[in-house]
C-alpha cells in the first residue's frame, strides 16, 4: 500500500470534582476515603495561608522575592499525598503543598527565599531535591535519580513538577526521552496554570495539550483536572504504581491555574485581564473540596474556623523559627563547596573571615 | 532632556535601533507586552509591533540558535536572556556558531547578533539571579563582550553592539539598573567598542573594574583623594574582550601600580588575564605586585551573604594600600 | 464526563516505489515526469561515486575523517530536488545529495573533509549554511532563518536534515517548538537511518515513529520511505508548499539505512550484524530507481555505462581541483575571526605569521 | 607489566572502578558494545554488563543530568562526552548544579560525579574535534578539573577523581592517547588532585603545562639541556582546578622565571590565572616578565592549520629564551 497509517494516539482528560462540589462520572477509591479527604483540605488549607503569609512578610521587607502557589495547591498537595516517604521529590520552585506533605518545613521555605541556603537542609527530609530555579534542569535530576533506582532495584519512583513554560526546554524533553529509554520509575508533572510569567500557553507552544508532550518519548500522557485534587491524587497514584511495578515512566498534564503573580516581583495586571482571573478564581480547588464535605456532611464552620486558627498558629509559629535563623556564618560559603576545603580556598576563606560581616 | 537610568537608558538604546533600522528584532522571554522582567523592553512592544518585538518560548538555547539565524539571513537580532545565571544553555550555540561562523566561511556568512543579559548580585534576588560569568565568553574567539557601567555607556554601547558585524554578548549590571541617573541624549551615537573608558586621572595608581564593581572602584578613588591625597586612575574596562590593553598599559606605565576588581570568582576570571598581560608587558614599570580583587573561589551564595561574597570598598581600599606600600 | 478524550493523533506512512522497482498505490505527479525521474537519478549515481571515491581518498590519507552518505542517496537528492533555489538548507554533515544538487561543488564538499575553512565557502550558493558537526545545532538555525523569511515577508523555506540520533537532543525539540509557536516556514527532515554510530534506534527512543515527535510541537508529522525518491520528493515539496503558502512547518521521517560505517573512522562490524546490512542492502534507493526506469524503457545499459563514465570524469576532476587547493594562508586563521581585525590580534597574527608554516 | 598507551590506562582504571566500587556506574554515547569512539571503554560493557555501562541517547545535557542525578542518589557515574567540543551543553548542569547541590543543601547531598572528554587538536580530526576548554570549567566553583598526560597518571588521577566526593571534569588529550607506552601498574592507587608533578627538575627557568602540551614542553627542556645546557624544571599541572600553587612557587622561587605553555586560546585562559597568581605571590623573586605560550584567539582552525594554531617548540624554546635573557 502506498499510505498507510503506522502509528496512533489519544490523549484523555479526567475529572472528577466539579467547582461546584459535586462528583461526576466514576470517581476514584479515596472519594469514600472521608479521613483522607479532610487530610487532603486541611493540607491545602494550610498552605494558602502559609503562601498569603509569605507575600505579606515580602511585602514588609521579611523575605526576598517569593513565589505564590495560590491556586495550585490541589496538584501539589495531590502529589504529595500520592508519594511514598521512600520516593524523591524534584521540585520547580512553588510546589509548597508536595514539600509540606512530605516533612519540608514551612521555616525551610521561608529560608530559602529569606536568601539562606540552610533553607534547602530540609532536617526531616534527606533525600528529596531542593528547589530547582533553572527551569527544566530538575527533571534531569529526577530521570537519573531514576536510573539509579532501577539499577539498584528499588522500588522507589522519582516524581517531579515543571511548569507549562518548563516544557518549552530541551532538558524537559531530554528526560521524559531517558525515562522512555531506560523505562524508568519516573513521574512527570506538568502543572499547566496557562502563564509562563507573562507568556500565555498560546504563546509557549503550538499543542493543543501539553500531555501529548510524552508521545515523542513514547511515554503515555494523560490530562487531568488540576484543581480536582481526586483527580490527581487518583492520575499520580496510577502512574507511581505502575512505575514501581516497572512499567515505566508517565506525564500527568494537571491543569490550573496562576491566580496570583509569577512572584512578587511581578505584576500580572501587565499582561492578563481581571476577567480571566475571576473566571479562574471560580475554578480554584480549595472551595471545590470544601464544598464536596460540607455536603457530605463531612466539614462545618467549626471545623472550618478551628482549622484557620490552627494553620495560622502553625505559620505564626513558623514565621518565628525563620526569623530567629538569623545570618549564616560567612564561612559557609567556603566550608560546604568541596567535602574539604582546598588549600586555595583556604586563604580566601580566611581572608573573608578577618572581613567581618557585610554591609550590603 | 530628563535624566535616565541605566535600564531605561537600555530602553533608549533598544527603541533608537529599532527605529533606525529595519533590519533590528528584539526577542527573548517576557519582553513583549510585559516589557521586560527589568523593564528594559517597556513600551517597545506597543511602539514597533509584535514583528520586531518577539516573546519567545521558555528556551535559551533556542533563543541563542533561533538569533544566529536570523542574523545569518541578514538580520540584527537582540536577543534577551532575563539573568546571567540562565545563559549558559546558549553557550553551546555562542561558542560552536555565532562566534565561528564568519571564520568558518571565510567570511561567507557573518551573526551580527547581540545577546544581551543582566548580570551580578547585590540586589537581594533569589538563587542563580546574581551571577557575573563575563569569563566565560571573553574566553570564546569571535564573540565580543561588553559591560556598562553608567546610564550613558549602556546607551552608546548597547547601539554600537547592534551596529557590530560580530556577535556581541552584552551584560548589564543589575545592581546599576537603577542605582543613579544620568542625562543621556538620545542622539543614535554608539561609543567605541575598541578602547576602555579613563572616569578619573590618576598618577599614583590605576584601578581596572568592568560593570557595577566601578561604584565601589570610583567611591575607593574618592576616598583616596579626600582622606589620603593618593590619586588613582580609574579604567573602566568597557569592552571585556577583545581587551585594549593600550589605555592600560599607558596608565600602569605611569603609576606602575595596578589593582585589579571584578566580582566574579577569582580563578580564571578576567582578572587574571588583564593581570597576566600587564606583568607580561610592563613587568618591569610595576613598583607592587598588581592585586584583584574578586569575589572568591565559591558559589554565589544566597543573598543573605552575598555582600560577604563581592568585592567591598574596604576590600578594594585594602588593595590600594597594599600597592602603594608594597 | 469524568474521563473524555481531548486530543487525537495519527501517523502516516507513504511509499511508493518498491524495492523491486514498481510503482505501488498512487504515485506523485513526478512518476510521469521522465526527465526529472532521469535527473534525479543521475544525481544519485553521481554522488554515490563522489562517495566511494572519498572514501579511497581517507583510505589512501588524501583526505580526513569522512562521512559517507550510502544508502541515503534518494532522500538527499530529493530535498534537493524539490527545494527552491531561495530556500536555505542547513544540512548536519552527509547530505551531499542535496548539496550537489544546490549547487555546492564536490571540491568544496572534499576541502572540508580535508580540514580547509574553504570547503565550506560554498562559492555559487551563497546562502546555504555549511556542515553543523554539533549535532541538532543546525535545526535551531533554520528556524530562525524561517523566522527571517517570515518577519521579512518572503516566500522562502528553510530546509533542515536531523539523524535519528539528533532527535534525542534538546535542541531538535526547542526548534519544532518554535516552528510550531511562530507558524514558520521550515520543513525538518529526519533521516532516520537506524543507527547513532553505534546506538541503535531502539536505545535512541522509545518511540514507534520519529514523525510522532512533530507532535509535541504541534507540527504535523509523516513517515515516508526513505528509500523511495518519489516518496521523499512528494512529501518535501508538499511541505515546501504548505510552508510557502503561509501554513507552517512540518516534520518528515524519511526511513532509509546507513549502508556505510559511520564515518572512515568507524567500524560497524562491531555493533551490527552482517546480516541486517544485507538486508538492508536489498533495500537500497539507486537499484529500485534504475529497475523502474529500465522496466519504463527510459534507461539502457549504454545511458548507465556513459553515466558511469561521465560522473567519474566529473569526480576525477574535482578531486583534482581539490588537490590543488594546497594549504590555507595562516593569516586565514586571524582574518576572518572579526569583521575587521582588533588590535589585540594584530601582534598574535604578526607572531603567527613570523613562525612560518608548522609541520604537523 | 605490559606497557599500555593513555587511552589503555583510562580503561583499566575504569575497570578496576567498576570492579572496586558497585556504585560506579559508566554512561555515555557509543560507550558499551562500541567500547566508545577512541575505545577508552573495549570490552567493559561485556565484562560488567550493560546495567553498569549504559550506552545513552544523543544528548549532553541530559548525560550530565542524568550522572547529576544518579550522583546525588548515592551512585559514582563515571559520563563520557565523546569529544570536548560538544561538551558545552552540559555546562548549565554542571555549574548550576552540579558545582553548587552541596553548598546548596550545607552537605546533604552531594555530587560526586566524573564527567569524562577527550579534549585538544593535533589528530586531523574534523571540526569541533580538537578543542581546549578546560578554562571554563576552571572558573566554575564546586567542581575540580584534572588533565592527565601520562598513562601513569591517567591511571591514577582517573581513579582519584572517581573517589572523589565532588564533581570532576576528566580532560584527555586525544593527541597522548596512543602517542607512547608505559607500564601502569593496575594497583587502585588513585594520585592526588591537590598537587602539580614535577616531570623534570630544573633551576634555570620553571615550564608549567598540562596534558597534550607536555609533550612539546618536555621536548623544549631536553633540547635546552642538550644544546644549550639550561635546566629548565618542567611541572605537570595535573589537576587544573582547584591549582596546587605551592609547588610553582617553590619552583619559581629557585628559577626566578615561569613560562606557561598551553594549547586553549590565551585570552582568559588558565595561563593568565597562573601568570596573576604567579606574579602577584612572587613578584620579587622574577628575573622576567612571565610568559604564556597559548594558542592564539581564534577558532580552533580545520586540521590543515591545526598546528599553525598549537603552540609549537619553537614557540616554548623562544619563550624560554626570553626569559632566560629578558
Ligand atoms: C532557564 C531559565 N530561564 C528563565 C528563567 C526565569 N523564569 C523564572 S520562572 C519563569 C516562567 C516559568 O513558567 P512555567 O514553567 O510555566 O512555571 P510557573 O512559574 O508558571 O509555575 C521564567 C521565565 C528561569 N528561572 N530559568
Ligand atoms: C552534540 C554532539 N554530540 C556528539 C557528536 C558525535 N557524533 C557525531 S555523529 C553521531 C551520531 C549521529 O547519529 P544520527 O543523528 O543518527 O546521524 P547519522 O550519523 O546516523 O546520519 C555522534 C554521536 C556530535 N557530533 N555532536
Ligand atoms: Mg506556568
Ligand atoms: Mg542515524
Amino acid at each position: 500500500m502506498s499510505v498507510t497509517t503506522t502509528a496512533r494516539f489519544e490523549i484523555k482528560y479526567r475529572s472528577y470534582l466539579t467547582p461546584e462540589g459535586r462528583l461526576t462520572g466514576t470517581p476514584p477509591a479515596i472519594a469514600s476515603d472521608p479521613d483522607l479527604l479532610k487530610r487532603l483540605y486541611r493540607m491545602m488549607v494550610l498552605v494558602r495561608i502559609f503562601d498569603s503569609k509569605a507575600i505579606a512578610l515580602q511585602r514588609t521587607g521579611q523575605l526576598g522575592t517569593y513565589a505564590s502557589c495560590l491556586g495550585h495547591e490541589a496538584t501539589h498537595v495531590a502529589i504529595g499525598a500520592a508519594m511514598a516517604p521512600e520516593d524523591v521529590f524534584f521540585p520547580m520552585y512553588r510546589e509548597y503543598g508536595t514539600q509540606l506533605w512530605r516533612g519540608v518545613h514551612m521555616e525551610e521555605i521561608l529560608a530559602f527565599w529569606g536568601g539562606d541556603e540552610r533553607g534547602t537542609t530540609f532536617r526531616d527530609q534527606p533525600l528529596d531535591f531542593p528547589w530547582a530555579v533553572p527551569i527544566a534542569t530538575q527533571t534531569l535530576h529526577a530521570a537519573g535519580a531514576a536510573l539509579a533506582f532501577k539499577l539498584r532495584g528499588e522500588k522507589r519512583v522519582a516524581v517531579t513538577v515543571i511548569g507549562d513554560g518548563g516544557t518549552s526546554q530541551g532538558d524537559f524533553y531530554e528526560s521524559l526521552n531517558a525515562a522512555g529509554v531506560y523505562q524508568l520509575p519516573a513521574v512527570f508533572v506538568i502543572a499547566n496554570n496557562q502563564w509562563a510569567i507573562s507568556v500565555p500557553l498560546k504563546a509557549q507552544t503550538a499543542c493543543e495539550t501539553l500531555a501529548q508532550k510524552a508521545i515523542a518519548a513514547g511515554l503515555p500522557g494523560l490530562q487531568v483536572d488540576g484543581n480536582d485534587v481526586l483527580a490527581v491524587h487518583e492520575a499520580v497514584s496510577e502512574a507511581l504504581e505502575k512505575a514501581r511495578g516497572g512499567g515505566g515512566a508517565s506525564v500527568i498534564e494537571a491543569l490550573t491555574y496562576r491566580l496570583s503573580d509569577h512572584t512578587t516581583a511581578d505584576d500580572a495586571r501587565r499582561y492578563r485581564s481581571a476577567t480571566e482571573v475571576e473566571d479562574a478564581q471560580k475554578k480554584e480547588p480549595i472551595g471545590r473540596l470544601r464544598r464536596l464535605l460540607v455536603a457530605r456532611q463531612l466539614w462545618s464552620d467549626q471545623d472550618e474556623e478551628a482549622l484557620v486558627q490552627d494553620c495560622q498558629r502553625q505559620v505564626d509559629v513558623a514565621v518565628q523559627s525563620y526569623q530567629a535563623y538569623g545570618r549564616p556564618a560567612c564561612s559557609d560559603m567556603f566550608d560546604y563547596t568541596f567535602a574539604e576545603l582546598p588549600e586555595s580556598l583556604r586563604a580566601q576563606r580566611e581572608a573573608a573571615l578577618a572581613e567581618g560581616p557585610a554591609r550590603g | 532632556m530628563a535624566k535616565v537610568t541605566l535600564v531605561e537608558a537600555v530602553n533608549l538604546a533598544l527603541a533608537r535601533a529599532l527605529a533606525d533600522d529595519p533590519r533590528v528584532v528584539l526577542l527573548g522571554e517576557d519582553i513583549g507586552v510585559n516589557g521586560g522582567v527589568f523593564r528594559a523592553t517597556a513600551g517597545l512592544q506597543e511602539r514597533f509591533g509584535p514583528a520586531r518585538v518577539l516573546d519567545t518560548p521558555l528556551a535559551e538555547s533556542m533563543i541563542a540558535g533561533l538569533a544566529i539565524g536570523m542574523a545569518a539571513m541578514g538580520m540584527r537580532p537582540v536577543a534577551e536572556i532575563q539573568f546571567s545565571g540562565f545563559i549558559y544553555p546558549t553557550i553551546d550555540q555562542m561558542i560552536n556558531h555565532a562566534g565561528r561562523l564568519r571564520t568558518r566561511t571565510r567570511g561567507r556568512l557573518s551573526v551580527p547578533m547581540v545577546l544581551r543579559a543582566p548580570s551580578g548580585a547585590g540586589i537581594h534576588a533569589p538563587e542563580h539571579h546574581s551571577e557575573s560569568n563575563e569569563s566565560l565568553f571573553a574566553h570564546m574567539p569571535g564573540i565580543r563582550v561588553v559591560m556598562p557601567s553608567s546610564p550613558t555607556r549602556a546607551y552608546g554601547l548597547l547601539l554600537a553592539a547592534i551596529q557590530d558585524p560580530d556577535p556581541v554578548v552584552f551584560f548589564e549590571p543589575t545592581r546599576l539598573y537603577r542605582l543613579n541617573k544620568q542625562e543621556v541624549p538620545d542622539n543614535g551615537q554608539p561609543l567605541p567598542l575598541d578602547t576602555c573608558f579613563v572616569l578619573r586621572e590618576g598618577g599614583d595608581l590605576t584601578l581596572v573594574s568592568w560593570g557595577a564593581m566601578l561604584h565601589e572602584t570610583l567611591e575607593t578613588a574618592r576616598w583616596l583623594a579626600e582622606n589620603e591625597q593618593v590619586s588613582a586612575e580609574v579604567i573602566d574596562l568597557g569592552t571585556l574582550s577583545p581587551i585594549d590593553y593600550e589605555t592600560i598599559l599607558e596608565s600602569v606605565g605611569r603609576t606602575g601600580r595596578l589593582v585589579i576588581v571584578h566580582e566574579a570568582p577569582r580563578t580564571a576570571g578576567l582578572g587574571a588575564e588583564i593581570a597576566a598581560e600587564i606583568a607580561e608587558r610592563a613587568l618591569y614599570e610595576l613598583e607592587a605586585p598588581i592585586i584583584r580583587v574578586t569575589g572568591y573561589d565559591v558559589v554565589t551564595p544566597f543573598f543573605k551573604l552575598e555582600h560577604d561574597f563581592m568585592p567591598s570598598i574596604d576590600r578594594i581600599r585594602r588593595a590600594a594600600h597594599q600597592v602603594l606600600e608594597p
